[in-house]
């Protein structure tokens, strides 16, 4: 890995080439009184010390809908593969969501490729920044250990007047090099290092991972689950803004001529009460208590189990989207050691 | 041959068959799958049988489910048309009051005159049998498309069973509890594309609730909020949806 | 065919909004009955936001009429906020009648294009036309679009609007949304053109019938009014506050019909577009009289039929004054605003015009805000009584032209009053035969 | 480096037979463009779509032996299986897979063979119980026991027939509920279990496939008879979205089903608590 740095007017003046150079440039910008990843039009929106996002960078190369064919209806040598685009480069985004995307690539170039994902994946370089502002829900120290460079193509620290820069591919490089950033002076390593430590989570999961998974088996019948459940709605906040979810669901629709259409995907959530319906209504995870139970163990054991990789990054997204306040994976694993 | 449909209205603001002549162009796609043959807002003509037909407004006298039930014995298909109609929408917040009163506080003296009398109001599903509900305070006029999609080509039209919410996070809104304010996204039907809180205004609950409200919850959350339970009780029945969530 | 003996019975009128029926019976020349009737079911609605919070009311009130949502919730905000002494700022102000505009546009528009336009080429709806006049159908439906898109940027949706709430707007349009839609209303304009030549060329099927009634609408010094303004009649010299609304609306029961209806100086009168156009007409902009003109509208008009070439001018009105306000907003800056307010007990009255005519809303609130009484009067309403002098003097003159051509001349009549009949009927007292 | 060819695009397969077995359930045999095989495994399934209407996992159920063309069965349930009920000889239809585990036919040789299915359960095990009889010689006993909810639910009834006239099968069959027609057997599908006569529970593999009620008591039943987790071997259905281990739709606990299953021993799902 090499280390780089840059002024912060410079970097500013990069992105403001970018965007006039008519890539689609993708940054954190204000909505509200929140953040949000969005198209950028001018280098003043770029917000890069924000609290979280309401969605994780995720949703450009998984999109929340997604045309996966087209075909012409009734003629099944009509389906034609369509495979959307992504953003160039996308700047800001947290190590958790790196590490996020880490496993996103992961599961969908094992076994089966998706190349729909695939494909918009290879098409964007990943800016990461390491977060400076803090967010009370998050816990990614402890969940992430180094998932985060298996997706970046490089990281910016905050070291006040100027950013240190963490290169990691290739891609980073070019980057970086398109920036203009130079050399690191001697000693950079030091001090970015320095910066990362100094940055501290509010909250933080009791275990390790490897631990975290040791410690939910056997878990499955602990009472916390059907006690935490009364209270769930059900909504599917807490995994629509996850990012290491993907599920998805498959729809055709068609023009209102009839006569050609699509067949699309569109992100869908295990907390849905339907979600593992089957015909005959019959329904292989009814109560809400088993729902919650199977995400946080996707989360926390799964996952973890399958890839080595982090199936939570501690972003801390779900504890802030569930209006019933139950969603935290730190609080409920908390409850379970109880 | 074009499936010949039908659209009735019984009482309501007739803002949901609106939304028909608010597809603008794609009225004409629409007509070119369907032979509308009764529309009274919009054309002049009558049939005697139909194989779609679209019910609008909730039921609020006796003759009126004379005159559905003749309906439904002349339709194949039939399909609660917007709140009134699925759940009964606004018009049910009478029932939840004296009926008496009501009548006399809006026609006074007259109040006991038979022509003015009223029945509590039901859904048209609380009169006859319904195949599809097309929900919503108006409907959705995507959804509407999609249903005479799916009829046209022989597919059952899947209606959303799962919350607001869902509709409302892939829209990337900021919820409205955490601006300060109340919503009931996390009960209510989604397939309005959480409208509502994407204008930064709470969830009512026009298309009713999912099937499995955790209305316990609900309350909680909302006394949480500093509602009394009076005002919990009107957040639950602006649109009626469910007279017993607010028990 | 004999023209001495007729009974016409026209079970729901189609192509209006709400059902209304028409029964004619002339028996050997002699007209025995001539009546217009309203069975639809009544609503309920003033006892419907008694005991809800003043936040629900509009909301709730909107549900009366799904064409004059927008309407609706602006006469029950006014209302609300006059109960309880709440200033809006100059931006809702403008906001406000930016979407009252859309709602006009969307009203008219439809009730022009999709509803009257069959009547004059003879054709049972629009859809026919779709195929014979497919520019006109288009470019109908273009402008609609942009009606409804208006609709949706200022109050959120096309109808029963969502943003409008006591005190302001729960959000603000995008300067960019603001933007693209003035460049369009700027372009529509030649459309506009386009489609007025249109009704030109079918204009002279509106029939020739003339009776001079009482015309009832807002009026305002600085404008052609729809959102603010007092009461003025073409009878009375001098406007009337609008909290006085009751002596001009004077509710009776008719004899001849249970329906309660309104008068003022005459037997009956009219509100709605002719009303706002003979009351108002100086304050048109010179290009939306113009087009009146071209039409044959030039001034104060007794011809009922002639409320749809009001609405024409109105469209024009619209579009003009759209375009300026944009203008203003845009200049001025949007600003968030706080729309925060203090409830308190208070009795209030909201009065604007709706497409159909002049709408009053009054409440009653506690000191908890909860509404305690409630009194809409809606303009459908307040045009039955007119509706049927205009039959009793339109029957004998055009009896002779025979059945089908008499009813098809009511009922064009009803439809150019553009009634909005779910409306009014939650005080409609009704009778069936 | 992509894109690859996207793995949600089907080849075209033609229906060149299709008849109804019972009320819901319909028969259909589909070709290949270009009479190619399938390139299936017993127990194995392809997602089947229609365009504009969607698709559907469905189990193979003929034998890879079949050459140049498979068979499936198909209940009507909901929108793409009523829409596959609707489609005429000589109607295409697009084909992904096949995909998933397979009944490990190879691995079985020598070994008696108990093939338990209820319902349209048959339809995957049909595969394996082909393959078997096709290569008879490699296999010990072969039991098949069949149940039906009553007897307008039988599916493939003449090779029921067949089976139960053919020497080197031990045929059973019950219905739940009985009929004055019917002579056989009335009871659940656990009631057959006590015929079977000199069970070697050591040299024998079962197979299970059928609706999720049945898996329970059967496999109790099965191990009342000595049966060893490791010898039974079920065949389970769930909610599938893409089949390609990617939806979520399909997973029990940490398990996808399309990517593990539909095939498993049990044994090996014995610790997933949401398996049966
Ligand atoms: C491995 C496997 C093998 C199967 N083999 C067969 C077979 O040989 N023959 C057969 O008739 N059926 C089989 N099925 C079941 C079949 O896939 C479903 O019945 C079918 O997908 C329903 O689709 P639909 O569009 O007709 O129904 P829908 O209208 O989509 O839905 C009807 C009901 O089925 C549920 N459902 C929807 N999609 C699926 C899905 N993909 N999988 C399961 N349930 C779903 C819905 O939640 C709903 O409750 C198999 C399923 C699996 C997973
Ligand atoms: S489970 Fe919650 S904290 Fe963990 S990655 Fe998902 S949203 Fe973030
Ligand atoms: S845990 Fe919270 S966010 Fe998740 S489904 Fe339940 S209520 Fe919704
Ligand atoms: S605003 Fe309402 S619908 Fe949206 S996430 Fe929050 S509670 Fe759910």
């Amino acid at each position: 890995m090499d280390f780089m740095q840059i002024s912060k007017k410079d970097f500013q003046k990069f992105v403001e080439n970018l965007i006039q150079s008519k890539e689609e440039v993708v940054g954190v910008v204000k909505k509200g009184k929140h953040f949000a990843y969005d198209i950028l039009e001018k280098s003043e929106q770029l917000c890069l010390d924000y609290t979280e996002t309401i969605l994780p960078p995720k949703k450009y190369f998984l999109p929340v809908e997604e045309t996966l064919l087209k075909y012409k209806t009734g003629v099944a040598s009509s389906y034609e593969a369509t495979y959307g685009k992504s953003p160039k480069v996308i700047i800001g985004i947290h190590p958790g969501d790196m590490a996020a995307i880490a496993l996103l690539d992961k599961s969908f170039s094992e076994g089966e490729k998706d190349s729909h994902y695939l494909n918009k994946r290879a098409n964007s370089t990943l800016i990461g920044i390491y977060p400076t502002q803090s967010f009370p829900h998050r816990f990614s120290n402890s969940m992430i250990e180094k998932d985060a460079y298996k997706a970046a193509d490089c990281f910016l620290v905050d070291l006040g007047n100027d950013y240190g820069i963490e290169v990691v591919t290739e891609k980073g490089k070019k980057i970086a090099s398109a920036m203009k950033a130079v050399a690191g002076e001697k000693g950079l390593n030091e001090k970015i290092a320095q910066a990362k430590a100094k940055i501290k989570d509010e909250v933080s999961m009791p275990f390790s991972r490897r631990e975290l998974s040791e410690f939910l088996h056997n878990k499955e019948t602990h009472a916390e689950w059907k006690k935490r459940a009364e209270k769930c709605f059900s909504c599917g906040s807490c995994v629509l803004v996850c990012p290491t979810c993907y599920c998805f669901d498959v729809k055709d629709t068609v023009a209102l001529s009839l006569q050609e259409g699509e067949r699309k995907r569109m992100w869908d959530g295990c907390m849905l009460e339907k979600f593992a319906n089957v015909a005959g209504n019959h329904n292989f995870r009814k109560l809400a208590g088993d729902r919650l139970k199977h995400r946080i163990f996707r989360k926390g054991k799964y996952i973890i189990d399958k890839f080595g990789m982090a199936g939570c990054v501690g972003c801390g997204r779900c504890s802030q989207a569930c209006v019933a306040n139950i969603a935290s994976p730190v609080d409920i694993v908390q409850e379970l050691k109880k | 041959m074009k499936p010949k449909v039908a659209f009735f209205d019984f009482a309501c603001c007739e803002g949901c068959q609106l939304q028909i002549a608010n597809l603008e162009e794609e009225i004409l796609g629409v007509v070119a799958l369907v032979d509308l043959v009764e529309f009274r807002e919009v054309l002049t003509g009558h049939a005697p049988e139909y194989d779609i037909t679209f019910i609008e407004g909730s039921i609020t006298r006796p003759e009126d489910e004379e005159r559905l039930k003749d309906i439904r014995k002349r339709s194949k298909i039939l399909i609660a048309f917007g709140a009134c109609a699925t759940t009964g929408g606004v018009n049910k917040i009478k029932n939840l009051r004296n009926l008496e009163t009501v009548r006399k506080e809006v026609y006074q003296d007259d109040w006991n005159k038979p022509h003015l009398n009223t029945a509590p109001t039901k859904a048209v599903d609380e009169v006859v049998k319904v195949d599809y509900y097309l929900h919503g305070c108006p409907i959705n006029r995507n959804e509407f498309l999609s249903v005479v999609k799916d009829l046209a080509m022989g597919k059952v039209p899947r209606i959303p069973d799962y919350p607001v919410c869902v509709e409302c996070k892939l829209r990337e809104n900021e919820c409205l509890y955490d601006l300060g304010k109340t919503c009931l996204g996390p009960i209510a039907r989604a397939g309005c594309a959480a409208i509502c809180p994407s204008n930064k205004s709470g969830c009512e609950a026009c298309r009713g609730t999912v099937p499995n409200p955790n209305k316990n919850a609900m309350h909680e959350v909302l006394a949480k909020r500093n509602l009394t339970v009076e005002a919990i009780i009107q957040e639950f029945t602006m649109f009626a949806v469910n007279p017993e969530v607010s028990k | 065919m004999n023209n001495d003996s007729m009974k016409i019975h026209v079970h729901h009128v189609t192509r209006i909004e709400g059902h209304g029926n028409i029964e004619v019976d002339i028996q050997n020349g002699e007209i025995r009955k001539v009546e217009w009737q309203v069975p639809e079911a009544p609503r309920f609605f003033e006892a419907m936001v008694v005991e809800r919070d003043c936040d629900q009311v509009a909301p709730i009130t909107s549900r009366i009429c799904g064409i004059c949502s927008i309407g609706h919730t602006f006469a029950s905000l006014k209302a609300t906020e006059a109960a309880m002494g709440i200033q809006i700022t100059e931006q809702t102000r403008k906001l406000r009648e930016l979407l009252l505009h859309g709602e006009t546009l969307q009203s008219h528009i439809l009730h022009v294009c999709y509803l009257v336009v069959p009547d004059l080429c003879r054709v049972n709806s629009v859809v026919p036309l779709a195929f014979t006049h497919k520019d006109v159908v288009l470019l109908v439906t273009k402008l609609h679009r942009l009606a409804n898109e208006l609709c949706d940027v200022i109050g959120g949706r096309t109808t029963h609007p969502i943003r409008a709430v006591i005190n302001g707007f729960t959000m603000l349009p995008k300067p960019k949304e603001l933007e693209s839609l003035r460049k369009r209303l700027v372009e529509s304009v030649e459309d506009l053109k386009t489609l007025a030549g249109f009704v030109k060329t079918i204009a002279n099927g509106l029939p020739n019938f003339v009776r001079e009634t009482e015309y009832i609408s807002l009026a305002d010094q600085k404008d052609y009014a729809f959102y603010d303004g007092d009461i003025k009649s073409s009878d009375v010299k001098g406007n009337i506050p609008i909290n006085d609304y009751r002596k001009v609306t004077n509710e009776y029961i008719s004899p001849q019909s249970t329906a309660k209806w309104t008068k003022y100086n005459r037997e009956a009168y009219f509100a709605g577009a002719l009303a706002r156009y003979n009351n108002n007409y100086k304050q048109l902009t010179p290009f939306s009289y113009a087009v009146g003109k071209d039409l044959g509208l030039d001034g104060v008009s007794y011809n009922p039929f002639m409320n749809n070439v009001a609405q024409v001018v109105e469209v024009v009105f619209a579009v003009e004054r759209s375009i300026q306000i944009i203008d203003d907003l845009l200049g001025n800056g949007m600003k968030e605003e706080d729309n925060s307010f203090k409830r308190r007990a208070g009795q209030g009255v909201g009065a604007v015009e709706v497409p159909r005519g002049i709408l009053f809303h009054d409440y009653t609130y506690d000191e908890k805000g909860k509404c305690v009484k409630a009194n809409c009067i809606i303009p459908t309403n307040q045009n039955h009584a007119n509706i049927q002098l205009d039959m009793e003097k339109l029957v004998p003159e055009f009896k002779h032209e025979g059945k089908d051509e008499l009813q098809f001349k009511l009922e064009m009549l009803v439809r150019a009053y553009d009634p909005c009949v779910s409306c009014s009927t939650h005080f409609m007292k009704v009778k069936f035969i | 480096m992509y894109p690859e060819k996207s793995i949600y695009l089907p080849q075209v397969a033609t229906i060149t037979k299709a008849n109804m077995m019972t009320k819901v359930d319909r028969y259909f045999e589909f070709e290949l463009e270009g009479g190619k095989d399938l390139g299936h495994k017993p127990g194995q399934f392809a997602e089947i779509s229609i365009p504009g209407i969607g698709e559907a996992p469905i189990s193979i159920s003929s034998s890879p032996n079949l050459k140049g063309k498979f068979e499936m069965v198909i209940r009507n349930v909901g929108v793409v299986t009523n829409a596959l009920h609707n489609l005429s000889v000589g109607s295409t239809v697009g084909v992904r897979g096949p995909y998933g585990t397979h009944f490990p036919m190879e691995k079985l040789k020598g070994r008696d063979l108990v093939f338990v299915s209820g319902g349209i359960g048959l339809v995957p095990m049909r595969s394996a119980i082909h393959y078997a009889l096709e290569n008879r010689k490699d296999y010990g006993r072969i039991m098949i026991l069949f149940g039906a909810r009553d007897i307008t639910q039988r599916l493939f009834v003449d090779e029921l027939a067949a089976w139960s006239k053919q020497s080197d099968i031990e045929f059973l069959e019950t219905v739940d509920v009985g009929n004055p027609d019917w002579k056989g057997n009335v009871g659940v599908i656990t009631t057959l279990f006590s015929k079977i006569k000199d069970f070697h529970a050591a040299n024998t593999t079962a197979f299970v496939v059928g609706p999720p009620v049945m898996y329970k008591f059967v496999i109790v039943e099965l191990f009342k008879m000595d049966m060893s987790k490791s010898n039974i071997i079920v065949s389970l259905e769930r909610h599938m979205k893409c089949g390609v281990g990617k939806c979520g739709h399909c997973q029990i606990n940490r398990v996808y089903v399309c990517q593990e299953g539909p095939v498993f021993a049990l044994d090996a799902i014995s610790e997933l608590r949401e398996a049966i």
